[in-house]
């Protein structure tokens, strides 16, 4: 058991992998070397070799076409894509690909791999390192989505991903690798280092795909979130006093219903919290289900919290970022509805 | 208006954008008589552990073992045996045969849909005897003589075609997209180019691995214009990978001619020197040319001495698909007018020259091949056509999504079974 | 005034706007001298000139690249991606560049284009030639979305989004370009020259983007739908004798949320159907909306008829096809709910 | 194994993968002293409206024009007057002292990101004078020179770095991603690559209007590998755009070196001989050398003699960006052992050699350089540094994602008003 930030647990995860299964091979823009500019490739290359961990041309499409072909041969490409807002060179061997192997050839070729890319904002990224694309792959069929928010989860995740048989689009949330966030953006940060969810052992473990988390026990509303916002969405239901049921979804493809259903049907209220672009994001989906699925046990709307409907704005980040006022607002409306 | 010199844009003529055109279009009397045709036997061959370099001029050439009379000559002669020849020749009278037969049962409304790769059997039957067995394809839709060659069954190829019982997919893909993990053929995409990066990672991991089997990635003319085409390109290079990159370029794309992907300024095969790739541009109508052109790159791959670009200089002698009639963009008798021939005749011709055949040998093979597939054909029918398909085993439908069955594809299952009525 | 099949009319809309705009120019694969594998395009090179409208590589990246390009020309391209399902590989230049350009330079910089392609299933074209991927663009600020059901709409659509100032993604459905379809597969064709929506002026006229259509007036149910699935939804409703109102929307993004709202506060049902796989849908988005705005008229849950969360399966077709049955069931729920 | 003979692979090696890796790394000494730098002068100068293939020895070779005493040599040297050179050392020295202000900026926290373009200065300066005013160009973000020898307020670059109201993209950009229609500077994009076909489109829009105005591309060795370079090169040579496509090879991509890029088997102006394009490659610390490349091209390019790919030969003196510490995977001293020097050096010296300049003018030069940066600091910091922006016109914020504000997005600023405690 180690003290681990967010990186450095996904870091140990590709490590246990890499040691257990000498079919896993790591590759992406700057992972070699020098460890990936988030570092969270570091030592791979040193330990395993340049032909198990090496950098890669910068063309997401040719590192997930030559992974499809690594995953056809038989290896387990864990492959990075250095920010989600880069994916989409890649996207039509992603979606065309990766995703329909399986099904178009009834499981002759599968396409057990990872394809990890760090997403969201809060960092002053800009348009083009802030993005929360995972509803742009929860619509494609065949590929799972999972998104952790502790170091923790993130490894235990990462490792269950990797020994999936399916391939795995695995969000990283960037703006938590050091620390949760819960969304003050003026208040100092804190690191991971004091919260249990640090303490990760140091050797193999999974935490389950498909099986959300319930977070906070609660009896009036039950929150569904992922990612970043799970502490954010956390700490507006302290500040706000509310007791809330927060449900840290963790995998949003397959998804866990199980547990969604169960506790809205407790609470009887339920508020959707996403980082995207509104329209059509995966809130959406969520909102959906729960209205299909609970809506005898509604005492009122399904509530959305999320980002605009506009590209992430440079100077305007925290005008943009759902934060604590918007979320309070939801909260209080779906109280009071 | 220029920061170092205001008037020098006085005497620019107006710009003009440049259409590629084809020489012909319906209604116009083709004539390739200015086309250069190197002569067989010219080529240097080099040795296969060469540096790129040296390729090059061949990049522009076209590798060419039969000559007019049907002998191979000069140093591309692979000096095949004659058993080897017979059977070439045999599987590219089969894939013709079954090409035949398959369109005509799309006609006759028993799938919905066929590919031919009429005038281009050499290409895929001359590249499988080069290869070894083992060795990885990644196809696009026009080199079922891949299959034929390593002797996957007929029978099998149709059942895909008409989505029947028999189909191992399950009935899921378009007809003639084969997939056979056992026969080296990877399963082919309707989206064209992607194979192309996946073939290159194929043989990154075999090199990984230590392995000694080699990958081939297969593109037409049309589609080298995608970026997978520069993705593959560029990684192949990058890491050497152990890989023989070919672009089947028949001249045309649907009703885009070759010239709407570069052609009329580079070969194909041109582009290897960009990368600093062994690039060749080899006669595809020659099945000795191809095999010697394959075996000189899988030689070099297995090597480690690096990947090979090949052009297969060929003619889609038909229409694009069943779904296309050419007649609406090209002269009618343009196949016939092209001057490198038919495959199969010029094979036929190299085993008479030989001694090796003769016009009564011929026909009974080609009598020999009607019979097998249509032998095939009766068998795959009595599993099934097209229309009959989709309304059993409904449940299939959900299968392989994912290895394990989601929720919600449990919860959908049921509901297309009520549906269907079998609830 | 003529009679025109959708083909016919998208072609008329490229006439009409060719002549009037000498900037419209016309590019994408086959779309040239042969006019296009549908044919929409028939003419125009005869017409207008190789220079106006011409073949293009196979390069759907390419296509809307250097559309982007003639847009900040000063041009109004206008494309065809020959199948939605190929517009991946041009989703990095569409979602990066195209939406992003007014918005990232504050207006300096506009993309007026259209990228025209068809989409969705019932021709039995596999995986590849039936994809209704819209939901990949209506998750992504900047585009608007089109999809036209009838000829006078596509022309009038088709030209209002070649005049719109915004890109617009129009997507095509091409099961009913040459006759409306009822969801019965197994019955003869009709022709749209029976039909009154088949009579097209010849000169030029707009539909307004972002105006649905209510194609049925009643009291009991709304149904949301668009494209293919309006005729579908149609017979559906007249053969299970239900009052409904059925809403072509026409356009997705920006949505007639004004005629949404009214017609499901009159009828307090609502039933979204669309064409393409389940999770993640415009269904989403668009039960999302309702229940967000109108839960208290709610008399039941929204529902949805949707494909199914698998790839098209080509012998399947009319398994996976959301049919006649689908919507039968999908009607006598949400009406007994 | 093998179809044709099944023994042949019995000596064949394990095939490996080739991983490729830099000669140094930190901790090592950097010595360049085995690479070939060819002299100046040699290179020949095609015509203008020479075949492309007349260009092809060149993409393997260096224009160089200054040589070591800083005299300009050779059929390459464009003649520029005095005037001009040293407009352009100004700019030149202008864009350095700019990169260390905002580079220290961002370390002072005033904003988010800085990028420089150290050592790489002379070629974005000396196409700007080479090319014309009206010209397009498609930069990426190392190409501050053109905006800089085109005249744009310093001001309004700074402005844009802090996001501040003096930002015409209202904050919306990551700092350095400029854009101005006025001074043929299309805006910057985050995402690598995507400007490459949009440069195309643009000289193929000028092209179908007839215009006289040709559009220019930039990229960076590491892009190179996107797909969108692939497009560019294919959609420029099909329709002979009226375009210059530009590699700035400075041998770095972040902390990835040009072989992973592809660069030990072929320059990248290799590539252009692929696709049957023009191609130079060019000392890109050597600004006449620029100015005499881009001037050959520009000329091409408007008599629709077609396209040119030129690489530009450099080295990224200095770390990727803010957010990038090269030291981490490459040898401190790099920058100082690569042979072709300092573009400003070079340049300086050659106009001292001319007798049109001296070192007391120099440090004037510098020195008013620093006195102009300061200046245009202090007036774009009167109107803001990023902290303190995204407070005040939140409401801007949805404007601009369409012509008009659709409903949503009315009721969403609405909601942010609130938010933001404005309603
Ligand atoms: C990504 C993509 N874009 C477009 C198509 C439609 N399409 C199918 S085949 C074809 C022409 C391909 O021509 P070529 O590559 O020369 O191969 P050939 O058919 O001549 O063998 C086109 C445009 C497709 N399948 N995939
Ligand atoms: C599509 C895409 N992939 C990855 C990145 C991340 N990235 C930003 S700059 C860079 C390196 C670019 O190197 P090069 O093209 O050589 O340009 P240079 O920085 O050397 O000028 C990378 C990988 C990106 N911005 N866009
Ligand atoms: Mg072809
Ligand atoms: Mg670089």
């Amino acid at each position: 058991m180690a003290v681990m930030n967010m990186i450095q647990a996904i870091n140990s995860a590709h490590k246990v992998m890499m040691a257990r299964d000498p079919d896993v091979v790591v590759f992406g823009e700057d992972v070699g070397y020098f460890g990936g500019v988030f570092r969270a490739t570091e030592g791979l290359q040193r330990e395993f070799g340049k032909t198990r961990c090496f950098d890669a041309p910068i063309s997401e499409g040719g590192i997930v076409g030559t992974a499809v072909g690594m995953a056809a041969y038989g290896l387990k490409p864990v492959i990075e894509i250095q920010f989600a807002d880069y994916i989409y060179p890649g996207y039509d061997q992603i979606v065309s690909e990766v995703a329909r192997m399986r099904y178009r050839t009834a499981a002759e070729w599968t396409m057990p791999m990872v394809i990890r890319t760090p997403y969201g904002g809060g960092i002053f990224g800009g348009q083009t390192h802030s993005q929360s694309p995972e509803a742009l792959f929860t619509h494609v069929a065949g590929l799972k989505v999972v998104v952790p928010s502790t170091p923790y989860d993130a490894k235990g995740l990462l490792i269950a991903a990797i020994e999936d048989p399916d391939p795995v689009v695995f969000f990283e949330p960037k703006r938590i690798y050091n620390g949760p966030f819960d969304g003050h953006h003026d208040r100092p940060v804190t690191p991971w280092a004091k919260r249990a969810e640090a303490e990760v052992p140091d050797g193999h473990y999974t935490v389950p795909l498909g099986k959300a988390q319930v977070v906070r026990q609660g009896a009036e509303l039950t929150v569904l979130t992922y990612g970043t916002m799970v502490h954010v969405a956390l700490a507006a239901v302290e500040e706000n006093g509310i007791d809330a049921e927060v449900i840290d979804l963790r995998t949003l493809v397959p998804l866990d219903m199980e547990t969604i259903e169960a506790s809205v049907k407790k609470t009887g209220r339920c508020l959707v919290v996403q980082e995207a672009t509104r329209t059509s994001g995966f809130a959406s989906e969520l909102v959906t289900l729960v209205q299909e699925r609970c809506f005898y046990h509604l005492e009122a709307p399904v509530e959305r919290v999320t980002g605009w409907d506009t590209p992430y704005p440079h100077a305007y980040e925290w005008a943009y970022f759902p934060g604590p006022k918007r979320l309070k607002f939801a909260l209080e409306k779906v109280m009071a509805d | 208006m220029s920061d170092a010199d205001p008037n020098s844009r006085r005497n620019a003529p107006a710009l003009a954008l440049h259409v590629p055109e084809p020489p012909y279009r319906p209604g116009d009397e083709p004539d390739f008589s200015s086309i250069v045709v190197p002569k067989a036997g010219e080529a240097p061959r080099p040795d296969t552990a060469a540096h790129p370099r040296e390729t090059f001029p061949l990049t522009d050439h076209l590798v060419r073992v039969l000559d007019d009379e049907g002998r191979a000559v000069g140093p591309w002669d692979p000096k095949v045996d004659p058993d080897t020849l017979r059977k070439m020749l045999r599987d590219m009278v089969t894939v013709r045969v079954f090409d035949d037969r398959m369109y005509r049962a799309q006609r006759q409304g028993k799938t919905s849909f066929y590919m031919k790769c009429t005038g281009e059997e050499a290409i895929a039957v001359a590249t499988a005897a080069a290869m070894h067995r083992d060795d990885m394809h990644f196809p696009t839709y026009r080199q079922q003589g891949l299959l034929v060659s390593r002797g996957y069954p007929l029978v099998k190829m149709m059942c895909q075609i008409y989505s029947n019982p028999g189909d191992h997919m399950k009935g899921r893909q378009l007809p003639i997209m084969y997939s056979d993990k056992e026969h080296g053929f990877f399963s082919i995409s309707g989206n064209l180019g992607t194979q192309y990066p996946q073939a290159v990672g194929w043989a990154m991991a075999s090199a990984i691995k230590e392995d000694s089997r080699i990958a081939m990635g297969w593109i037409g003319d049309g589609a080298t214009a995608e970026g997978d085409f520069h993705s593959a390109m560029t990684f192949a290079t990058v890491y050497n990978a152990p890989v023989i990159l070919a672009v089947v370029n028949n001249q045309w794309a649907i009703s885009s001619f070759s010239g709407i992907a570069g052609a009329e300024r580079a070969t194909f095969a041109a582009r290897a020197v960009g990368y600093g790739m062994a690039g060749l541009r080899v006669d595809g109508n020659d099945a000795l040319a191809v095999y010697a052109a394959v075996q000189w790159a899988s030689e070099r791959a297995r090597s480690n001495n690096g990947p090979t670009l090949i052009e297969f200089f060929t003619y889609r002698a038909e229409g694009h698909s069943t779904s296309d009639d050419p007649t609406g963009y090209r002269p009618a008798g343009e196949a016939q007018a092209w001057p490198l021939g038919d495959p199969i005749a010029r094979l036929k011709q190299h085993l008479v020259a030989l001694g090796e055949w003769d016009d009564e040998r011929h026909d009974a093979l080609v009598k020999e091949a009607d019979a097998e597939v249509r032998a095939a054909q009766k068998e795959a029918e009595k599993l099934g056509i097209l229309p009959e398909q989709g309304r059993s085993n409904i449940e299939s439908m959900f299968d392989d999504v994912y290895a394990e069955l989601p929720w919600n594809l449990q919860e959908q299952r049921a509901a297309c079974l009520k549906e269907a009525g079998h609830d």
